[in-house]
């Protein structure tokens, strides 16, 4: 069965590390912090200028000066700093953090990322995917395998506009987890319950799959 | 020092010089930081084809989009942007132009205006729309474009508190990009929460040092909250 | 936040994995902000080939002038050198290679390193020997150098204050370059007077963000004084 | 009489304008501090990352952690500020200082200045001269006329290698005021007691000399 958003977020969250620096874009990325395993610690950056970002605040902790990258009110967590923008993507450009998670509408073989513009709709900008997408040495993409029409969203070639260029190691799905290398999308797990066969179709750039692929354990 | 005493009693004052046509470089992130009486005093003042540099361009009736039924921006420089109806509206109608800019690219562009960096090669955008018409290289085997930075004719600031010299310190997440918008403005108006006398100021604690600053007034806030989410039991946010 | 804690307890382990040849950015101006322990370090442990990225190299026996004795520098990159006799005989010997280079890039080929920027436009240096063989570009009618960023192998940096995650605070001029050496080093090790838990700095207060810092390591300095100025009837300095 | 380094000093300072930020360089640069006119205030930046730089400190004030750019031990005046060499450069370079008062082996007709390199003998370098040469607008350069042996020091072109490629337009003697356009020098004040005729014979380049040339007056 494919994954929830939830089992999505904790599946990518087996991918942390102690003492990890971690982005976490807007949408199912911001759920992989309800799943840091315990005993481990990460600390979350948010673009705007914070490191160490904490839990929302409570009714009373409200603070418009403190806000994440998505515009929502934040609080910090201990050990936190905050400095300005031009520092924070230094930070991210100059490849500082450790695992950066986000969103996309397409990926493929070549490991192109395409996920801030859809021509023809509205468009409201890049924000900091460029910059995440660009720096980042170890990023994480999740999104759903295929649209609801069954349209893979795995590709041969990005059919949108690009976020960037060749910069996408890995990619999470509601069906399978992939390692993208060599200009092929690598089958390395799939969600509990659903066949090769199935993400094999579901999949529009090359798949390459060797031997019996796992499923993924929660 | 009076030479160094920057403050200004009257929005008008602060807002002084300012004509059609000009760039203005603003601080803030979303709603978060940005110089809301000095946008307001943009409004009143009428002044149009305003180039905008932004991370952002408000909402409706909040922060920069308040210049926008009045057609007063002719262009805008964000990341982001789009958060309002009447935005949406001139942009599909041509009547808006929007140059689409990555946040630390956008971030860097006002810091290189302000440090006398005219251009810097950077990673991101390379190979993407940002990338069109732009000078690509490589270096040590990587590839990346070559971006102009930015200077403004006017800068408008939020900090939290000066010194009547014009040193700044910023509060939490409302620094984001106001540090680099100060630098990078011909004139730069700072509007604060607190002006303390020079020397109250703890000097190895000062955000933006007084010369980057011309124009400093007092202002009252109200500091707008975009996305008002509290603590749940179901907890998101780090745990 | 056992992943976060930086705080090592030996100088040996502060500078563990440097090898020879490898290259090194340092913090400090003068003798002021300078790494004392880990440059002391360096000298114990013999390594030598090094490429020293630092404004100064130290005095005859004090700061980066002690690893000159047992030749264990191959290059400096610096603004301004030939304060002490050793280094002038290994210059003047073609012993020692010397890659003078101005304050202001030194310092951004720095920040650039440890910010993604593989290049930058400076005025500074066109016209000059500086600019032999670097590329020249006019931007609104004005020339240019191309100038490359500088990562190190390892940084070593001097704060004051650090919290356990690496979070620093520098005091008063002591910070000069530190703040840009901690950005640009593959391994980046500071040396700080105090050492705090989490939670105690300020987060608006903070210099360096922990990101940059990967070990942490409680000194206690001599800060040697170059030049000892004191006030006297006629008096220099601002009045 | 040729000027004394004191009165080369309290002629510059009379260039100052109150809410000037000024970068004074070593040497006779660094008396100007001394003769800023009475009701006047200018702020000192020492590139080594302050802004405000105070008189030197008394005994028990010395500070190992504070120093100014000559790595002098100095004090901070009221209001000062203290920031990183980047941003110090950043404030240089993006022609953030009012005024910037640097000494000089050689200027030239067309505004290039030789300060930093004699070869043959011990290069120490640029310091912060190229930054502070490049980035400013206005400069004045203090130096001696000639060499002892009477050899101009304003020159057609710079025999020593440049700090600063056409950057001076204002430069200062112990004989003379001169403005440096269109490729010449102008003489704009003579010392007191000094002929017209002194400094043309001890000026290689060509010097324009219009009507009356005042004395300097202090």
């Amino acid at each position: 069965m494919a994954l929830s958003r939830e089992q999505i977020a904790q599946r990518v969250a087996q991918e942390l590390q102690d003492g990890y620096y971690v982005n976490l874009g807007i949408g199912i990325p911001t759920l992989v912090a309800n799943y840091v395993p315990k005993g481990m610690d990460v600390m979350l950056q948010s673009e705007n200028g914070l490191l160490g970002m904490g839990q929302f605040p409570n009714e009373d902790e409200i603070d418009a000066d403190l806000i994440n990258a998505g515009k929502q009110t934040v609080t910090m967590a201990t050990g936190a700093s905050v400095f300005n923008s031009a520092e924070s993507f230094a930070m991210i450009r100059g490849g500082h953090v450790d695992l950066t998670v986000l969103g996309a509408f397409e990926v493929d073989v070549n490991g192109n990322i395409a996920s801030y513009m859809i021509p023809g709709k509205l468009i409201k900008g890049m924000g900091g995917a460029m910059d995440l997408v660009a720096g980042a040495d170890n990023i994480i993409v999740t999104m759903t395998h295929a649209s609801k029409h069954g349209v893979s969203k795995l590709l041969t070639k990005c059919s949108l506009p690009l976020t960037g260029k060749g910069c996408i190691k890995k990619v999470l799905t509601d069906l399978a987890f992939i390692e993208i290398k060599n200009g092929k999308f690598h089958l390395l797990e799939r969600a509990p319950g659903v066949s090769v066969e199935e993400i094999l179709t579901l999949t529009e750039g090359e798949l390459m799959v060797s031997g019996d692929v796992p499923e993924m354990s929660f | 020092m009076a030479g160094f005493d920057k403050v200004v009693s009257s929005y008008e004052e602060a807002m002084a010089g300012l004509t059609d046509n000009m760039t203005i470089i603003s601080g803030g992130f979303g709603l978060c930081g940005i110089p809301e009486n000095l946008i307001a005093e943009i409004k009143r003042k009428g002044t149009t084809g305003l180039t905008l540099v932004s991370n952002n361009c408000g909402v409706d009736d909040f922060g920069l989009g308040i210049l926008l039924p009045d057609r007063q921006i002719k262009k805008i420089i964000a990341s982001y942007v789009g958060e309002n109806a009447e935005f949406e509206r001139q942009m599909m109608a041509g009547e808006l132009e929007v140059e689409l800019t990555p946040q630390g690219t956008l971030a860097e562009k006002m810091r290189a205006g302000g440090a006398g960096i005219p251009a810097f090669f950077t990673a991101t955008g390379y190979g993407t729309p940002v990338a069109i018409g732009k000078e690509e290289r490589q270096f040590k085997g990587r590839n990346y474009i070559l971006e102009e930075s930015i200077i403004g004719d006017f800068a408008i600031v939020k900090a939290w508190k000066a010194d009547r010299y014009g040193n700044l310190v910023y509060r939490k997440t409302a620094r984001n990009f106001n540090p680099m918008a100060a630098t990078a403005g011909k004139i730069t108006v700072v509007e604060v929460e607190e002006i303390v006398e020079p020397g109250e100021l703890d000097p190895d604690q000062i955000h933006t040092p007084g010369i980057y600053v011309d124009r400093l007034i007092l202002g009252s806030f109200e500091k707008r909250i975009e996305q008002r989410t509290v603590r749940t039991t179901t907890t998101q946010g780090e745990k």
